[in-house]
């Protein structure tokens, strides 16, 4: 309905390859990003911005990190959790380190020590398919928390056993630790978010993108037309488990403020898994529905019940959100097994050829 | 150097200097072991029977569990209320037929596995709303579960077996014979078997396909009531039982997803090595390793045999 | 003439135009075809360079000046360049229809003594290597696309291709690229600039030979009079060797300096148009006729929401679309309806259908029906309609945006002089007149009058407005023995605007009144019959049936209310109609194939019908023994009701013209 | 038939745990030839082209290809040498457009690292485009340009039959093995695969290798044909010849049967 594609032709195949081809997307995409750099910092509150947006946008991070894996390459990998606790244990450690250098160059850098870790743990794929790797990637799950919770030097032996986060300029403007505000936190975690999500869209729009998807769907013909499996699998890996990695960071850097091993449990990695699923495997934007959905959504069913004036204590709460989370995943898989980034799609084809059917 | 010698000479020193210990400690890893062993027969039943990774299962046993142990509390009598459990899994594993399985037929099998995640957070949220989440000890005496311990003399000292602990093995085996012969000899049995190679088959022997995936669910079910009774018999009942339950997962990729004799000597593998890893290496490590050696071990043997130990061998084709 | 025209005479033949457009916009895009995915696309420059190299080319193969080439295909931007390449070196091209059979071909490309083919590609090749030996003067043809070709040894066969290679490496002699400047030069607007063959439905095709000087002057008036500049963009989507084409999109585009788009086949025509979105378009008729029905077909199939929406908005549009069109005065709350309605349908239609650009279309060629018009016009398309010809170079009326109707064609276009002769035929002379059959001077004098005037063949009349209605061809029209003129044609469009007739056949010519045989519509008139449970087994029953007789005698009386209101047409009302038993098919003769009707022999044939028409019979039989074209004998039985119409009154202002 | 041997296969045997797939099958295959391999179901064809490619290794004989001979090969050594592949079952990327398919036949071709890819400008674009480039020319000469960003998946057989044609082409072989290319296809889609074949061999000058049931086709495009039965060799020589060896009718009697 919105769209007017007559004469947008494409004179070059740059443009014909661009990533948002109709002019009307680009124009959306802009103003998301104005509302979330502008609008939100302007008006968000509190609650908006430190229980919603700032974890909404980790996780989403999070999320992007797996789908390259699960979605694009097609390797189910349930040790996402843990992933994020190599990436945050390495920030604190170099950060505890080397204060003086700026956090941010920290975070990046944790993003690769993760992503050797998950090279480490990305071996066996090349031998093991499907669940026998999902369980694989549990091992990685269960020994890396082991490591966080046994490994004293990962927390310098302080005896609370958790990291906490000093307070860590940027341009002399306080971004971690208690002293920062809300809004800086956001603003950084999200020009990370962003640029991270651009570079991932161009990643899978390119050579590498097609590479991982061709393994995906047929293993065998991709290494006939010359692609080395094993190389594709790693790489998978890496650049999954950096995201994650740098998610990690940020989660307790600019979000949680500290953390112990438990805060990087397998129920982590599930919380993920589910984002990706019912966002949609193998899309970008799917991560972001996805993240919406499972973190957003338990928020909003706590909020509820006050809003309506019951008073439900916060027990009874959180095993409701349990059932209807569980029912949700289910709803969702029934409705559209390929996630609401499919819906997405549809929904916009719909809007394109308006007001024709097809 | 003392590190290698602390890792390749002293435990096996140990282990011939004090047999009683190192039987007791096969013993302990034994039961546990047969315990792993059950929960994974309830995946590869359902993985069998409907294709379905079942991460469920694990906490139908606690569910289960926690319906039993739950219903006693509310003043029902034990063995009703054991009867009530099971009439309970029935329903669920109807409920999930009708409203999980039908639905999402013909879907890749990562939907299916995804949909049994919702299963779980389900069961979770329901059992805690219904039974409360706070950890209940089992009604073993109720159930007339044998109580104390006998001692066993072997040369060089004694082993110390509870009866609880015989109990959950004879258990084990009763039902995992019990299973060996509802597939070989029942109609049903062979139609499931039928089901795990192709669909059609099974169609022929004249059973549909819901009502063999509701039989295998509810088998499925009865399994994990069993395995919950014991494994509520030794810790608390509560839904920190579901790490438990993710160790039959390594257990099942270990004896291959689709064999009921891979389920037990895996189960035995990963419960005696992970019961001998801890107490003599784990000292080295700082304890606690049990949460992962499981899954190490697992990997090593994947490494060498990637469809399991008594997984089918796949010849790719194209 | 125009004041446009003055001092730009420099520019007087298309090669010359071709490079004062390089000067003028040498980076604007001059063509774009789409190919391998994208639009490739040339601008001016690179146009000219490409058309030197074909032209130095053409040399290099002997061709010279007078000499005619043949170009046939599709809309290729190559073949385009070729018709230049051709005027450049004063040779003149002859553009083939693409989709003409062998002997048509023949006919053509003999009678024009084509020395050289430029042809698309396998497909043209084979239809011409098939009646080579019918071509003596034949030397070289040339193909654009090499697939399939490479294995054909023919030794005049070279791909274009490499005849530009070959040209290109000839122009970097400065010598011959000077020499190639002066042979541009020296060609005079006088000279023959294209010729275009009529395609052959009456009679046979006569080649009509136009000058550069007129040719440009022409396009030079219609361009200023729609305002077109070079940020225009059209879609070459129309048969080259139409005039149309060559007027529509070679001709202005060369004059405006617009880029034309040539899409990527025929059958991805629509898609490319969306794509593409012109700004300037031309589609005859029955194309938003077939547009119109696929729009509402797809709207069938569409959700409640939508079809409500849609069925709701069209109704506004309906109301007040043409009004807010035509710049009259609408109320407030339709103008904030038909807003709403422009953002929920209108725009989103027209983006699908790739019109959301179009500032000027035309439709011409047959007569318009006033809803379909109106359908297109009610959505804000600014559509009109024009009246041309081969030998007046495409306009002779157009009509302005503002004044704009269905049943008028307009008034004469800029320098235009158009009169009516006493027998009430068009006449005209316009700048873009043509300058003679190409040899056939005796067939040219025929079309001339003495004072220099080109006769249409058209009969027609001026609307007290001015704008020019025609009527019918000028030979089938007659008169009443009261001497009232009697145009059977436009009676008989009138009545087949209606959904419900799909042929009708007028006869009056010497009678007292006129009458009117009509062809139901099996598919709407039957669909009518399903949702009324009106039972039938035949197009007879139906026929025969007295409901849908109602029904027809509804329309006729309104076609008999619109004659009316027209002066020239008060008079020729129709008194008696019957619905013939028969449905007229072409198979039977009764119908020419381009499903024109034969009133002669369809009035010889139904004589008794005839007959009971003006014989005050109150029904009808026929029951004759007739021979089918094919020899075939048939029995044709059928009784028709003959209904009596009352003519309505002439309407005052129909009094005062 | 001139022309230097480009692979040969000697005494090659492959068998799965007992069964025998080839035995001690020798011939050879010359540059610029296309060569059909043809034989009843079963008679271990489609393995031939398996031990060819590097995708099974035979237990005994040994490939020389390009004159070198190896014992070992892995599948993207294979391509990387310049032998592609299309395969009985179509084995497309069901989740890819036509278009990704083919570019992704470009990848042994295509450089660019990681941190140029997640710039996806200057060096990696341009990339792209140069690759796009050769892309649209194979869709071109395929006719596949109305199905170029449609999911494979969603495409009728015959058209995913030419979109993995031109995967393969996409990846410029030296060699290409061609695994029942018109299996399952109506008369006018076989002869459009027909010229497409003869096309990418003459002009392309890809030598061809080629298993299929369709004798006609077999005789009209191979220049040689080796015949297989039960996992044997037993006719090897110019179609007309192999047509008249009693040992070939028999054997398609035999499977006729």
């Amino acid at each position: 309905m919105f769209y007017r594609e007559a004469g947008q032709y494409k004179t070059t195949y740059a443009a014909d390859m661009a990533i948002f081809p109709i002019r009307q997307d680009r124009y959306g995409l802009a103003l998301i990003l104005l509302i979330a750099f502008v609008a939100i910092p302007a008006f968000g509150n509190q609650f908006l911005i430190n229980t919603m947006m700032i974890p909404f946008l980790i996780l989403s991070l999070a999320a992007i990190g797996l789908n390259l894996l699960t979605g694009y390459t097609g390797l189910l990998s349930l040790g996402t959790g843990a992933f994020m606790g190599v990436g945050a244990y390495a920030c604190y450690k170099l950060e505890t380190f080397f204060p003086q250098v700026n956090i941010l160059v920290w975070i990046v850098v944790s993003g690769f020590v993760s992503a050797l870790v998950g090279v480490a743990f990305g071996l066996p794929s090349l031998r093991i398919k499907g669940f026998y790797l999902a369980v694989a990637t549990l091992a990685a799950q269960f020994f890396l928390e082991w490591c966080f919770a046994r490994v004293p030097w990962l927390v310098n032996y302080n005896d609370s056993g958790a990291i906490e986060v000093p307070s860590e300029t940027l341009f002399g403007l306080s971004v971690t630790g208690p002293t920062a505000t809300p809004v800086t936190r956001y603003l950084v975690v999200l020009t990370i978010v962003a640029a991270m999500a651009w570079i991932a869209s161009n990643i899978v729009h390119g050579r590498i993108g097609r590479m991982w998807m061709a393994v995906r769907d047929m293993d065998i013909a991709a290494e006939l037309i010359g692609i080395r499996l094993l190389r594709a699998k790693l790489l998978a890996f890496a650049v999954s488990s950096f995201y994650v990695g740098v998610a990690g960071a940020m989660m307790v850097f600019l979000w949680l403020g500290a953390a112990e091993a438990e805060a990087f449990n397998i129920d982590l990695s599930f919380q993920i898994l589910f984002m990706i699923i019912i966002g949609g495997l193998g899309s970008i934007v799917g991560a972001f529905f996805g993240a919406t959905i499972i973190h957003l959504l338990p928020i909003a069913l706590r909020a509820l019940p006050a809003m309506v004036g019951l008073s439900i204590d916060a027990a009874r709460i959180d095993q409701l959100t349990f059932m209807i989370t569980g029912i949700l995943i289910i709803v969702f898989l029934i409705a559209e097994p390929h996630g609401l980034a499919r819906l997405w799609q549809t929904a916009k084809q719909k809007l394109r050829v308006w007001p024709f059917p097809y | 150097m003392d590190l290698l010698r602390a890792i390749f000479i002293d435990p096996f020193a140990q282990m011939i200097g004090s047999p009683d210990l190192l039987a007791q400690t096969i013993w302990e890893g034994f039961v546990g072991g047969v315990l792993y062993a059950l929960i994974a027969l309830g995946f590869v039943l359902i993985f069998k029977a409907s294709g379905v990774f079942n991460f469920a299962q694990g906490i139908m046993m606690v569910f289960a569990a926690l319906t039993l142990v739950g219903l006693h509390e509310k003043g029902v009598p034990a063995w009703v209320a054991l009867i009530l459990t099971i009439a309970v899994m029935y329903a669920l594993a109807v409920g999930i037929e009708r409203l999980v399985l039908r639905p999402l037929v013909n879907q890749p099998d990562i939907i299916l596995f995804m949909a049994t995640f919702g299963i779980t957070y389900f069961l979770i949220g329901l059992g805690e709303l219904v039974f409360g989440g706070n950890p209940k000890s089992m009604i073993t005496k109720e159930l007339f579960l044998p109580g104390g311990s006998i001692d066993l003399h072997i040369p060089g000292g004694r082993v110390q077996l509870q009866k609880l602990d015989i109990a959950a093995a004879a258990v084990a085996l009763i039902m995992v014979a019990g299973l060996a012969l509802f597939f070989q000899k029942t109609r049903i049995g062979r139609a499931l078997r039928a089901v795990a190679d192709d669909h059609q088959a099974a169609l022929s022997v004249g059973i549909s396909l819901n009502q063999i995936w509701v039989i295998v669910w509810f088998t499925a079910g009865v399994v994990a009531l069993a395995t919950g009774i014991f494994w509520g018999a030794r810790s608390d009942v509560s839904f920190a039982l579901q790490v438990v339950a993710l160790k039959a997962l390594p257990v099942l990729i270990l004896g291959g997803l689709t064999s009921v004799p891979g389920a037990i000597v895996g189960g035995l593998i990963i419960g005696i090595g992970e019961k001998l890893g801890e107490f003599y290496w784990g000292p080295l490590l700082g304890g606690g390793i049990e949460s992962w050696l499981a899954y190490i071990i697992a990997l090593a043997f994947l490494l060498f045999r990637p469809q399991g130990l008594f997984g089918e061998k796949i010849i790719e084709r194209i | 003439m125009g004041s446009a025209r003055e001092g730009r005479d420099a520019n007087d033949t298309f090669a010359k135009l071709l490079r004062s457009h390089v000067a003028e916009r040498g980076q604007r895009p001059a063509f774009r075809h789409k190919d391998f995915g994208i639009w490739q696309t040339w601008t001016w420059a690179e146009v000219l360079e490409q058309t030197r190299a074909i032209a130095q080319g053409l040399l290099s193969l002997g061709l010279d000046r007078g000499d005619t080439i043949a170009v046939a295909g599709a809309n290729r931007p190559r073949l385009y360049w070729s018709m230049t390449a051709a005027q450049m070196i004063g040779a003149v091209p002859v553009p083939v229809y693409a989709d003409s059979v062998a002997d048509e071909i023949a006919a053509v490309l003999s009678h024009s003594e084509a020395a050289v083919i430029v042809a698309q590609d396998q497909e043209q090749v084979d239809k011409i290597l098939s009646v080579r030996d019918r071509l003596p003067r034949l030397r070289h043809l040339l193909f654009d696309e090499p697939r399939g070709l490479t294995d054909y040894d023919e030794p005049s066969l070279h791909a274009l291709e490499a005849i530009m290679a070959k040209g290109r490496a000839a122009l970097s002699d400065a010598r011959l690229a000077a020499a190639l400047d002066r042979r541009i030069d020296e060609g005079v607007g006088a000279d023959p600039s294209v010729i275009l063959y009529t395609s052959g439905t009456t009679g046979r095709s006569k080649g009509v030979v136009l000058s550069g000087e007129r040719a440009i002057a022409a396009a030079r008036d219609t361009v200023a009079f729609d305002k077109l500049t070079d940020r225009d963009e059209a879609l070459a989507y129309l048969p080259l060797a139409w005039v149309g084409d060559h007027y529509l999109n070679y001709a202005q585009g060369l004059v405006a300096g617009f880029c034309i788009a040539c899409p990527e086949s025929a059958d991805t025509a629509a898609t490319d148009l969306r794509e593409i979105g012109p700004t300037y378009h031309f589609a005859p008729p029955r194309v938003f006729e077939a547009l119109l029905t696929r729009v509402e077909i797809r709207m069938e199939d569409a959700g409640a929401l939508k079809r409500w929406l849609y069925r709701r908005f069209m109704a506004v549009a309906k109301r007040c679309g043409e009004k807010i069109a035509n710049g009259e005065r609408v109320p407030w709350s339709a103008r904030l309806a038909y807003r709403l309605g422009d953002l929920l349908i209108y725009a989103p239609l027209k983006n699908a259908l790739g019109f959301s650009r179009i500032r000027v279309a035309y439709t011409a060629g047959e007569a318009i029906g006033a809803d379909l018009f109106a359908f297109y016009r009610s959505i804000g398309l600014n559509l009109k309609q024009l009246y041309g010809q081969t030998e007046a170079f495409l306009f002779v009326t157009a009509q302005t945006d503002r004044a704009v109707r269905s049943d008028a064609v307009g008034p004469p276009a800029p320098n235009v002089n158009l009169r009516i002769s006493p027998d009430g035929e068009v006449q005209f002379k316009s700048p873009g007149m043509f300058v003679g059959y190409f040899r056939e001077a005796d067939k040219t004098r025929e079309a001339m009058t003495d004072d220099g005037y080109v006769k249409t063949g058209d009969a027609g009349f001026f609307e007290p407005d001015g704008q020019l209605k025609i009527v019918d061809r000028a030979k089938d029209v007659g008169r009443l023995k009261n001497g009232q003129m009697f145009a059977p044609k436009y009676i008989e469009n009138k009545l087949k605007f209606f959904a419900d007739i799909r042929e009708a056949v007028a006869v009056g010519d010497g009678r007292d009144f006129v009458t009117a045989m009509i062809n139901i519509e099996l598919a709407s008139v039957g669909n009518w019959a399903e949702r009324n449970n009106v039972s039938y087994a035949s197009y007879q029953e139906l026929a025969a049936n007295p409901q849908v007789c109602a029904m027809i005698e509804k329309h006729v009386d309104a076609v008999n209310r619109s004659l009316s209101e027209e002066a020239m047409m008060a008079g020729a009302q129709i008194r008696r109609f019957l619905i013939l038993p028969k449905e007229l098919d072409a198979d039977d003769g009764e119908l020419t194939r381009t499903q024109k009707v034969r009133r002669g022999f369809i009035a010889s044939r139904y004589a008794p019908l005839v007959e009971g028409l003006y014989t005050g019979a109150s029904e009808a039989s026929i029951a004759a023994e007739i021979t089918f074209e094919d020899g075939r004998k048939g029995k044709l039985v059928g009784t028709s009701r003959i209904v009596d119409m009352a003519p309505f009154p002439r309407t005052k202002d129909a009094c005062a013209a | 038939m001139s022309g230097e041997i480009l692979l040969s296969v000697d005494d090659v045997s492959l068998s799965f745990g007992g069964v025998r797939a080839i035995a001690d099958v020798s011939f050879d295959i010359r540059k610029g030839e296309v060569r059909a391999i043809i034989g009843p179901n079963g008679a271990g064809k489609t393995s031939m082209l398996n031990v060819v490619n590097g995708f099974y290794h035979p237990q005994k004989g040994e490939i020389t290809y390009r004159g070198r001979t190896r014992a070992r090969m892995k599948p993207h050594e294979a391509a990387e040498q310049g032998i592609a592949r299309t395969f009985q079952n179509v084995a497309l990327f069901k989740g890819m457009t036509t278009l990704d398919n083919i570019m992704t036949g470009r990848s042994l071709r295509m450089k660019r690292n990681i941190f140029w890819q997640a710039l996806r400008h200057g060096p990696a674009l341009d990339e792209e485009i140069k690759h796009r480039r050769v892309c649209e020319e194979i869709i071109d000469f395929l006719q596949i340009e109305h199905i170029r960003k449609t999911p494979v998946g969603a495409l009728p057989y015959g058209l995913q039959k030419r979109v993995e044609l031109g995967r393969a082409l996409a990846m410029e072989p030296e060699l290409l093995l061609l695994d029942e290319p018109m299996a399952g296809m109506n008369l006018e889609e076989k002869e459009d695969m027909s010229r497409f074949i003869v096309e990418a061999n003459r002009l392309r000058g890809a030598t061809i290798a080629l298993i299929e049931h369709d004798m006609g086709v077999v005789m009209d495009l191979s220049d040689r044909v080796v015949v297989l039965e039960y996992g044997r060799k037993i006719a090897d020589g110019v179609p007309d010849m192999v047509k008249s060896d009693q040992k070939v009718i028999d054997a398609y009697l035999g499977a006729g049967r």
